[in-house]
C-alpha cells in the first residue's frame, strides 16, 4: 500500500471532524441520514466486486449492490422529505 | 500520468463535503443533500466506466433493485417513522460493506496480503455489527422489541469477550487465510457484538445509537476502501466516520450525556432523585439548559409562570431577556401571574413591572388558566405552591382548595428552582414527578442567562 | 336569608364592606342583601349602583339590623349598632375583641356570633379572605405616597442642572405585608431603601424586592475573639442591632414603621430620643398609630412635627384610598360568607378552622381563647 | 458689596433665596451676606448654620435692606420691601412684571434694577440658572404624589388574591418641564400614563419616557375622501383633537395640567362639563392654579370637590419640598449672580444676553418690552 | 511498503493542523504555538534522515546562521513592532521556495517534466512577491516608506500586464525550459508585481496584507513541494495557503472590508462623509458594532454617556445589559451623567433607574470630568450637545460656556447616533471628526443589541 | 504524479478552510505569525536542494536553508513572545 493513501485517509478524517462544528438540534436527524446516504458508497465497492473472479464473490457483490442502493437511495430521498417538512415549518 | 477516474473520484468526495458542510445548516440543507447526491452519482458513474470487467447486467439490476426498495421506503414511510428507516438504510449500507469485504475475502482477485486480510477482518466486522445494531435499533424504535433497555448481570464482560475474540479471529484469520469456518466465525461473532452493544440501550436515546452506527457504516466502506484499494471510498467512508463521530457528540452533549456512557450502554435509564420529603417518592427527569432549549425550539405557545424563587434570584430583567427573544422568534409568550405568588400581594407586579414586562402580556389567574391546555411549553420559575395539582384533589395536603394555576395540563412543564426543597406551604409537589415535567435545576437568574445562551446558539 | 350592611357610623371609615359585584355575588349564593342608604358613598358607589346589582337600601338602621342573619361592617360595630342585632346572628368586621372588651361582652349577651377579619387564620386556603393583607398591602403603599408628600426632598437620584439631587434614604420597619408592599413602592420611586424586621427569615424577602436588610454584619464584630468562643451573647448581639437601627434611622429621610400586632399594643420602635437624632424635615410614617405607635412620640390620627421631624399618625391609612380598598374588602368578606355558606344556606361549622379561628363570640360564649383569659384577669 | 436676603414674607411661601453652600460660594466672589433672622427656618435651615457659613444674620429688615446691593428673594418683593430698597441696588426675584404692575412702577421710581427668574432666557448658556425647569421638575414630581394620595385607587397593576387591580390611568396635559417629570414618576408608580402637548415635537419625548402620546390617528379619518382632496382643515382637525382629549379625560383616574405660562392667564384646558364627565373619585392636579389654572373649576390654593372629582389647584407646589427646592433655587441663583460678577465686583452688562433678558426695569425705565406695553396701554 | 518518513511528514502535518487549531482560541494559543514547532522540527529530523546525499555540513551551518539571525531579532525586536517582524520573517520563507524551485530549475536531479517546470514557475512566481510584497509592508510599518498609500494612474493597469506577462513566461519556460533569460525574468517582474500589489494599500491595512502574503508563502511552499514531491511541503503548504486565506478573510471581515478590495489595493483611505451643515466639513469615520467589539475587548475602563437619543430609542435595558456583559470580563464601566443631558432635568436618571443600574455607577459631571483622561473608551449613546467640545473653546457656538463631559480625552469615543443631525442645539458636533472619534450608526437599542451579540461571539 | 498526491493536496486545503472559523481579534497576529513559521516547512525543500547536483543549486539550497531558519526560528519565538505577553494581559 502507498503512503499517499493513508496521508488521504488521515486527512479525511481531518477533515471529517472539522466540518462539523455546531448544528442545530433539529437538524440532527437530517444529518445523520445525509451522511448515511453518503456512507452508501460502498456502492462503489459493491460494483467493483462484482468483477470478482468466482461466482460466489460475484453474487456477494451483487446482493452488496441492492443494499447499498437501498442505503444510497433510500437514505437521500429521506433526507430530501425531512428537510422538506422542515421548511414548510 | 493523471487519470481522469481518480480525479473524479476526488471531485466526488469535494461533493460530499460541501453537502455535509451545508447539510450542517438550517438554509442551505436541502442544497446541502443534492450536492452529496450528486456526488454519489458522480462516483457511481465513474466506476462504471473505469471497471470495464464488471457484470454490467447484474448490476443494472441490483441498481434497479435497490432504488425501487429505497425509494419504495423512503416516500412512504411516516414521518415519526423516519429515525427507524434511517436506521435501516445505515444497517444495509454496513452489511453492503461486509459482503463486499467477504466477496473479496473468498475470491480475491489477487492474493491476499496480510495488510489486506486486516482491512477485511475489519470490514466484516464493522460492516456486521452496524448491520445488526441498527436493526435492533429499527425494532426497538418501531416498537417490535422493548423499548426499555435490556439490561443483564455481567452485560458488559459478555461483550467485552466477545469483542476480545473477534480480535483473536482477525488475527488467526491475518496469519491463517485458509480458515474460512473462522472467518464465518467473525461474522457470526460480530452479529452478536451488534445486538449486545444495542439491546441495553434505551428507545429515547436511539437517535444517538443510530447516529454512531453510522459513524461505523463510514468506516467500514473505508476499510473496504483499503481493501479495494480505492480512494472515493476511503475518503467517503473516513468522511462520513469522522463527521459521524463528531455528530454523535453533539447529539450526546445536547442530552448531558457523555459518548461513553452511550457505547458502554446502560444509559437511558431516567435519573430517579430523592425527594427529600417524608412520604412520597418523586421520579422527576433533570434536563440541562441546552435540553430545554431544543424545546422551546419547538414550541409555539409558552406561558412563564414567575414565583416567589424568581424574586429571590432577581432575574425579572433575565426572563425579560428570554421571553423578548422567544416572542422574536415567532412564539407567543404570556405570564401567568397567581395571586399569591411571592410574599406580598402583588409582588409578581412590582419585579416584572421593574423590568419593564408590558402590562397586557400578564394574565391573572381566571384569564389564563384554560390557556394551558393548547400551551407547548410552561415555564415555571422558582414557583412551587401556586402550581401544585394536590391543591385540586389532595384534600390531606394543607394547600387544597387553593386555585392553583393549572401548568400541568400543558404539554410540557419545565420546572426551574436550585433543589428538591418545598416553598412556603413547606410541601412536597408532585408536579414535578409528573411525565411531561422537567426540572432545570439552578439559581433562576443564572438558569434563564444559560437558556438565553444556549437559545441563540440554536 | 338577609345579609345587612349598615353604613359605617365611624365618620373617618370611607370603607364599605360591599361593592356591587359582591352583591350580586350574594345574591347568587341565596342571600337577599340589604343597604342602609348612602353606605357607600364615601367609596364612591351610589345607592343606585348597589340596587342595580340587585340590592336593597333601607334608610332606618333598625329596620335594616333587627332581621338581618349576617350583618357585614368595616369598623367593630358599636354598642348601639349590637343592641339593635337580633338573637343568633353573624356579625362581621374588623373587631379586635381582646380589646374591645365591652362590645364582646355585649355580642355574648344577646347570643350574637361576633366574627373578626382580624383573626381569620393566615392558612393558605383562607388567603383570599385574609383582609389583613389586603389592607395592609394598601397601607404600606399609601404610607410611602403619603411620606413622600410630606417629605421635603426628592425621592430619586437625579442629576440636573442645578446640581445632583441624591436619593431619600428611607427606612422601613417590621417587613410584613405592610413593610414589603411600602418597600417596593419607595424603590419605584427610585429611593435607596433599607429594612429590618425581628424575623430573620424576612431578610430574603426584603432582598427579593431589592432592598437592604439592616443586620448586623460578622465583619462588625470587632475582631475580637475570634478563636471561637466569641459567638456573641443574644443580649450583646442585639444591644448592637438597636444601636445599628438607631444609626440608620437618624440617617434616614423617612422611616416608615408597621409592627402593628392586632389586639396589643404595638411595640415602640422609635424612642423620642432617637427622633430627636433625625433630620430636621424627615418624616416617620407610624403605621401602627391604631395600637399606639412604634414611635413614642406618635399621636393617633395626628400629623406632629417634633424636633422639625414630621410624625403622621394616620391610623387608618386604608381608608385614605376608599375605592380600591372596599373593592378588595369586600372581596374578602365574600370568600368568607361564600365558605359559610353551603346549598344557599348558611352552614356555621364551629368544626371549620377558618370559621372558628376567626369567631370570639358563638351560642353565649367567648370562644376566642386570649379575649376569655383577659375577661377572667379583669 | 451686601447681599441680602430677606425673609419670604409670604406665609405660604417656605423656600429660601440661598442655602449654607451658595452662601459661602457668594462670600468666595466677593460678597458680603446678609440674612434675615430665621429665613431659612421652613427649609430647615437655622441661622446657625448660616452663621457657620459666614452669613450675618440681621433681625431687622430695614437695617438689612436699606444699603444692599443685591437683594434675593424667591417671591417678589412686597411693596413694603421695595420702599426698602436702596437706590441702584439689584432685586432677583420670581417676578411677573406683566402682571405686578405696581410693583414695576414702584421699582421704576425707586430707581431699583428688578430682575426676574422667570425672564431668564432658555439658552444652553443660562440653563444652570432655569429657576422656572428646577421648580416646574419638582412640580412635575409633587404634583403625582400629591395627586396619588388623593386618589382612592392604585396607581399600579396588582394580581392578589383578593383579585386583579387594573392600573390607573393617568393623563398629563402639557408635557414641558413639569409634564415630563409628572409622566416620569406617573411611570414608576405602575400607572399607565398618556400625555398630550400642542407642541407636535414633545411626542417623541413623551414617548422617550416610556408614554403614549395622544393623538388623532389617521385611521380614524372616517374613512371619507380618500382621493387625496381629504387633507383635514385645521379647523377640522382641532375639533377631533379636542373631541379625543375629552374622551381621554373622561376615563383617566388622574389628570395633571402643567400648562402655565408665566405672567399669562393660563389656558382652560378642561372645561366644567368635562369635569362632569369624569369617574367619581378621580383626580385633577392643576399645576397652572397660579395663573388661573387650565381646569375651568380650579381654585388657587383649594382643595375642591366637584361631582366627585377632586381637584387640587395647589399654587406653589415647588415650596411644598422645600429642602431640595431652596437648594436648587440657590443654585440657579448663585449660577446668575457668578455670571454677573466679574473681578469680585459686579459687573452689570445690559449687552449681555441673559442679564438684559432677565431685568424689567433698569435705571429708572422698563426694559421689558411686553411690560411696557401692558403699562402703555392701561 | 510504508516507508517510516511518510509516516513522520504525516505525523507532522497533523502537529501543524493542531498547532493552527490551538492557535486559534486564546487558552490553547501557546500550546498550539510549541505543538507546531514541534511538528516543525520532526519535519526536519525526518528530512535530513532520509536524504542521506544532503551537504549535512552547509545545512548545519545554514540552520545556525539562521538560528541565530531569527532568534536574536524575535528577541529584540519591541513589541510594537512585531507585525513587521512578521512581515520579514514570511518573506524569508517566500524567497525560500523560490531559491528552492529555481536550484531545482537550474540544477535538476531528474530531467524536468512540464508539470514540475509549471510547479516551478508557480514556486518562483508566489515566492518572490511574497518577498518583495513582504518587504514592501515591512518598510510602511516601520515608516521606512511612507504609511499612506501609494497610488497613481493605470496602477490596476500596469499590475494587471505584469501579471499576464508573467502567465505568458511560465508557459513559455514549461514549453522550453532552456530559456534562462526568460527564468530571470519571471524572477524579476514576479519582485516587481510583489512591490505594486502592495504599496497602494494604507499602513492600517497591513495587517491583512501580511496576513495574505502569509499565506502566498504557504503556496509557495506547496508548489514547491509538488516540484520535490513532498508531502510534508504540500501539506502544510496547502494548509498554511488555505488557513491564511481564511484568516485574512476574517480580518477583513473585521474591518468590514471585502478581500477584494485589500487584494486589488487603493484601500485604506479614511471614508469621508458629508456633515450636511453649512459651514464645516467633517471627516468621520463610520464603524461596524463588530469592530466597536473589538475596541471594546482591548479596553479596560469605559464610561457611557447617554443622552436624549438613548431614551427616544428606550434602549435603557439594551445599555445595562452591555455594561453588565463588559463589567463581567473584568472592565470598569461607569456611567457619565450630564446635568441637561435629555430633555428634562434628571431624564437619564429615569431612564436608566428603569433598567436598575445601581446609583453607585452613575457619575455627574464634576465626578466624572477628570475620570475620562485615563478612560479607554467612552460610549456616547444618542447623546451630542453635551459632548461637545465646541463648547469649550468656540466663542460663536452657541453652547459655549456649558460645561460639557470631556469625552474627547479618552483614548477612543465610539459614538453612536442614527445620522449625522444636530442635536436639540442645532450645532454640528466637531468631536464626530476626531482622530480618536469613531461613529457608529443606527438606533440605540439596535446598535446595543448588535453590540452585544458581537462581544459575545469575539 | 500520483494522482493521491493531488488528492492529499485538496484534501489539506480543506482541512486548511475547515481549520479555522472564529478567532477571536486578540489572536489574529498571533495566529498570523504561528502560521507563518508553519509555512517555513520550506526549509525542508531547502535541505533537500542542498543535494541538487550542481553547484549553484547547492548554494541556492544554502541560503534558502539560511532564511528558512530564520522564518522558522523567528517566526515561532516572536509568536511566543506575543503570546505571552497576551497572557499576562
Ligand atoms: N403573595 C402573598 O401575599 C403571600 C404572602 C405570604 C405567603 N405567601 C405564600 O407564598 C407562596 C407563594 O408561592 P410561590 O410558588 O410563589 O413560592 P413558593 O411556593 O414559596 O416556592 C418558591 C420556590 O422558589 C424556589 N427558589 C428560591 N430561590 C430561588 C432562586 N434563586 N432560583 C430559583 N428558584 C428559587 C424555591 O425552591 P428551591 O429552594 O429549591 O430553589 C421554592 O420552592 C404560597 O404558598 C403563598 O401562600 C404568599
Ligand atoms: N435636560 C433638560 O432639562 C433639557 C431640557 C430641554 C433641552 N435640553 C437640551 O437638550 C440637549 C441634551 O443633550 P443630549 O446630548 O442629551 O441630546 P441632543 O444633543 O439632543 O442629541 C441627541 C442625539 O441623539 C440622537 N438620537 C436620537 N434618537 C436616537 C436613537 N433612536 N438612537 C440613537 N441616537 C439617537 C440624535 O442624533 P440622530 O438624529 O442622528 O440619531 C441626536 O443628535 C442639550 O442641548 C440641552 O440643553 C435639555
Ligand atoms: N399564609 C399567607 O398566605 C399569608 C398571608 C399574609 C401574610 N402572611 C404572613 O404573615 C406574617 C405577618 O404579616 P403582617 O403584615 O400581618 O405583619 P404584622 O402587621 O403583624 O407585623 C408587621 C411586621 O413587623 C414585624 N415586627 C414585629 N415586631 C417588630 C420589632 N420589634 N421590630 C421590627 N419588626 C417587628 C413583624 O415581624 C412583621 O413582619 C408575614 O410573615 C406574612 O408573610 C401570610
Ligand atoms: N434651553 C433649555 O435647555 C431648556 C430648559 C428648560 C426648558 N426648556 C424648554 O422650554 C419649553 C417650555 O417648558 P416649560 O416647562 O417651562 O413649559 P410651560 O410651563 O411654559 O408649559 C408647559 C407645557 O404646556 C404646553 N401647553 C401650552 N398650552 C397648551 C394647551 N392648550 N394644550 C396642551 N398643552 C399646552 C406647552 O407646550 C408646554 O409644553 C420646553 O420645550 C422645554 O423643553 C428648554
Amino acid at each position: 500500500m502507498d503512503i499517499n493513501i493513508f496521508t488521504v485517509f488521515i486527512l479525511a478524517v481531518f477533515v471529517g471532524v472539522e466540518i462539523i462544528t455546531k448544528v442545530p438540534p433539529t437538524l440532527h436527524t437530517p444529518l445523520m441520514s445525509g451522511s448515511n446516504a453518503i456512507s452508501g458508497i460502498a456502492i462503489v465497492g459493491a460494483i467493483i466486486s462484482t468483477k470478482v473472479g468466482g461466482e460466489l464473490g460475484t453474487w456477494l457483490g451483487f446482493v452488496a449492490v441492492i443494499l447499498a442502493t437501498v442505503n444510497v437511495v433510500g437514505g437521500f430521498m429521506v433526507t430530501d422529505r425531512m428537510l422538506k417538512m422542515f421548511k414548510k415549518k | 500520468m493523471i487519470n481522469l477516474d481518480s480525479i473524479l473520484y476526488v471531485l466526488s468526495s469535494i461533493l460530499f463535503i460541501i453537502g455535509i458542510k451545508r447539510l450542517s445548516h438550517p438554509k442551505t440543507a436541502r442544497s446541502g443533500n443534492f450536492i452529496a447526491s450528486l456526488g454519489m452519482l458522480i462516483a457511481i458513474i465513474t466506476t462504471l466506466v473505469s471497471n470495464s470487467t464488471v457484470n454490467l447486467e447484474l448490476i443494472a439490476i441490483g441498481i434497479i433493485i435497490g432504488s425501487v426498495i429505497g425509494a419504495f421506503f423512503a416516500i412512504r414511510v411516516e414521518m415519526t417513522q423516519m429515525p427507524q428507516m434511517v436506521a435501516i438504510f445505515n444497517g444495509f449500507g454496513g452489511i453492503a460493506s461486509a459482503l463486499i469485504a467477504a466477496a473479496e475475502f473468498l475470491n480475491p482477485s489477487e492474493p491476499l496480503l496480510s495488510f489486506s486480510l486486516a482491512t477485511i477482518s475489519l470490514s466484516v466486522f464493522v460492516g456486521t455489527l452496524t448491520f445488526t445494531g441498527s436493526f435492533i435499533a429499527f425494532g426497538k424504535l418501531q416498537g417490535f422489541i422493548s423499548g426499555q433497555p435490556i439490561v443483564f448481570f455481567g452485560q458488559q464482560f459478555l461483550n467485552a469477550i466477545i469483542g476480545i475474540s473477534i480480535l483473536g479471529l482477525s488475527i488467526y484469520i491475518v496469519l491463517d487465510p485458509e480458515q474460512i469456518n473462522i472467518f464465518y466465525l467473525i461474522i457470526a461473532a460480530s452479529a452478536i457484538i451488534g445486538i449486545g452493544l444495542t439491546i441495553p440501550i434505551g428507545g429515547a436515546d436511539m437517535p444517538v445509537v443510530i447516529s454512531l452506527l453510522n459513524s461505523y457504516s463510514g468506516i467500514a466502506a473505508s476499510s473496504t476502501g483499503f481493501v479495494l484499494n480505492n480512494n472515493a471510498l476511503i475518503i467517503s467512508g473516513a468522511l462520513v466516520g469522522a463527521s459521524g463521530l463528531i455528530l454523535t457528540n453533539i447529539m450526546c452533549k445536547g442530552m448531558n450525556r457523555s459518548l461513553a456512557n452511550v457505547i458502554f450502554g446502560a444509559v437511558g435509564l431516567e435519573q430517579t432523585t430523592d425527594s427529600g420529603s417524608e412520604t412520597k417518592q418523586i421520579n422527576i427527569k433533570s434536563y440541562s439548559t441546552e435540553e430545554a432549549a431544543m424545546i422551546f425550539d419547538a414550541a409555539e405557545k409558552i406561558i412563564v409562570v414567575p414565583g416567589y424563587g424568581l424574586a429571590v434570584a432577581q432575574a425579572q430583567h433575565a426572563v425579560r431577556e428570554v421571553a423578548e427573544f422567544l416572542a422574536k422568534n415567532g412564539k407567543t409568550v404570556l405570564y401567568a401571574i397567581h395571586p399569591v405568588a411571592g410574599r406580598m400581594p402583588g409582588h409578581m407586579n412590582v419585579l416584572l413591572a421593574e423590568a419593564n414586562i408590558p402590562y397586557d402580556q400578564l394574565k391573572d389567574l381566571d384569564e389564563v388558566n384554560n390557556e394551558f391546555e393548547d400551551c407547548d411549553v410552561a415555564l415555571v420559575l422558582g414557583a412551587n405552591d401556586v402550581v401544585n395539582p394536590a391543591a385540586r384533589h389532595d384534600s390531606s395536603s394543607p394547600i387544597y382548595g387553593m386555585p392553583i394555576l393549572d401548568v400541568d395540563k400543558s404539554r410540557t412543564v419545565i420546572i426551574n428552582k436550585r433543589t428538591m426543597n418545598t416553598g412556603f406551604a413547606g410541601v412536597q409537589n408532585e408536579l414535578f414527578g409528573y411525565d411531561n415535567s422537567i426540572m432545570v435545576f439552578g439559581d433562576a437568574k443564572e438558569m434563564l442567562q444559560k437558556l438565553l445562551k444556549d437559545l441563540k446558539e440554536l | 336569608m338577609k345579609i345587612s350592611v349598615p353604613r359605617e357610623s365611624v365618620d373617618s371609615e370611607t370603607r364599605v364592606a360591599v361593592t356591587p359585584y359582591s352583591v350580586s355575588e350574594l345574591i347568587k349564593l341565596g342571600y337577599e342583601v340589604c343597604i342602609q342608604a348612602s353606605a357607600g358613598d364615601k367609596s364612591f358607589i351610589s345607592d343606585d349602583l348597589f340596587k342595580k346589582s340587585g340590592a336593597k337600601i333601607i334608610k332606618s338602621s333598625a329596620e335594616l339590623l333587627n332581621d338581618a342573619s349576617i350583618i357585614l361592617k368595616v369598623a367593630s360595630p358599636s354598642l348601639d349598632e349590637i343592641s339593635l342585632l337580633a338573637n343568633k346572628s353573624v356579625c362581621i368586621s374588623f373587631f379586635q375583641p381582646t380589646i374591645e372588651l365591652d362590645k364582646v361582652s355585649a355580642m355574648q349577651k344577646s347570643n350574637i356570633t361576633g366574627m373578626s377579619m382580624h383573626l381569620v387564620p393566615r392558612t393558605t386556603l383562607a388567603q383570599k379572605m385574609d383582609a389583613l393583607s389586603s389592607q395592609a398591602n394598601i397601607a404600606g403603599y399609601k404610607a410611602v405616597l403619603m411620606g413622600s408628600t410630606h417629605m421635603s426632598v426628592y425621592m430619586p437620584l437625579l442629576m440636573t442642572a442645578a446640581g445632583t439631587i441624591r436619593p431619600a434614604k428611607v427606612l422601613i420597619l417590621g417587613a410584613g405585608v405592610a413593610g414589603l408592599q411600602a418597600i417596593a413602592t419607595a424603590k419605584r420611586l427610585g429611593a435607596q431603601v433599607e429594612a429590618f424586621d425581628v424575623r430573620p427569615e424576612v431578610k430574603e424577602q426584603v432582598e427579593s424586592l431589592g432592598a437592604k436588610f439592616v443586620e448586623v454584619s460578622s465583619e462588625s464584630d470587632d475582631g475580637v475573639g475570634e478563636g471561637g468562643y466569641a459567638k456573641e451573647t443574644s443580649e450583646d448581639y442585639k444591644q448592637k442591632q438597636q444601636q445599628l437601627i438607631k444609626e440608620h434611622i437618624s440617617r434616614a429621610d423617612m422611616v416608615i414603621t408597621t409592627a402593628l400586632i392586632p389586639g396589643r399594643k404595638a411595640p415602640i420602635l422609635i424612642g423620642k430620643d432617637v427622633v430627636e437624632l433625625m433630620k430636621p424635615g424627615s418624616v416617620i410614617m407610624d403605621l401602627a398609630a391604631e395600637n399606639g405607635g412604634n414611635c413614642e412620640i406618635t399621636k393617633k390620627d395626628e400629623l406632629i412635627i417634633h424636633d422639625g421631624v414630621i410624625i403622621d399618625g394616620t391610623s387608618n391609612v386604608a381608608a385614605t384610598m376608599p375605592v380600591h380598598a372596599s373593592e378588595l374588602y369586600a372581596k374578602n368578606i365574600l370568600a368568607l360568607v361564600k365558605h359559610m355558606t353551603k346549598e344557599k344556606n348558611l352552614n356555621f361549622d364551629m368544626n371549620d378552622e377558618i370559621i372558628s379561628g376567626s369567631t370570639f363570640t358563638h351560642h353565649g360564649s367567648i370562644t376566642h381563647e386570649p379575649t376569655n383569659n383577659i375577661m377572667k384577669d379583669s
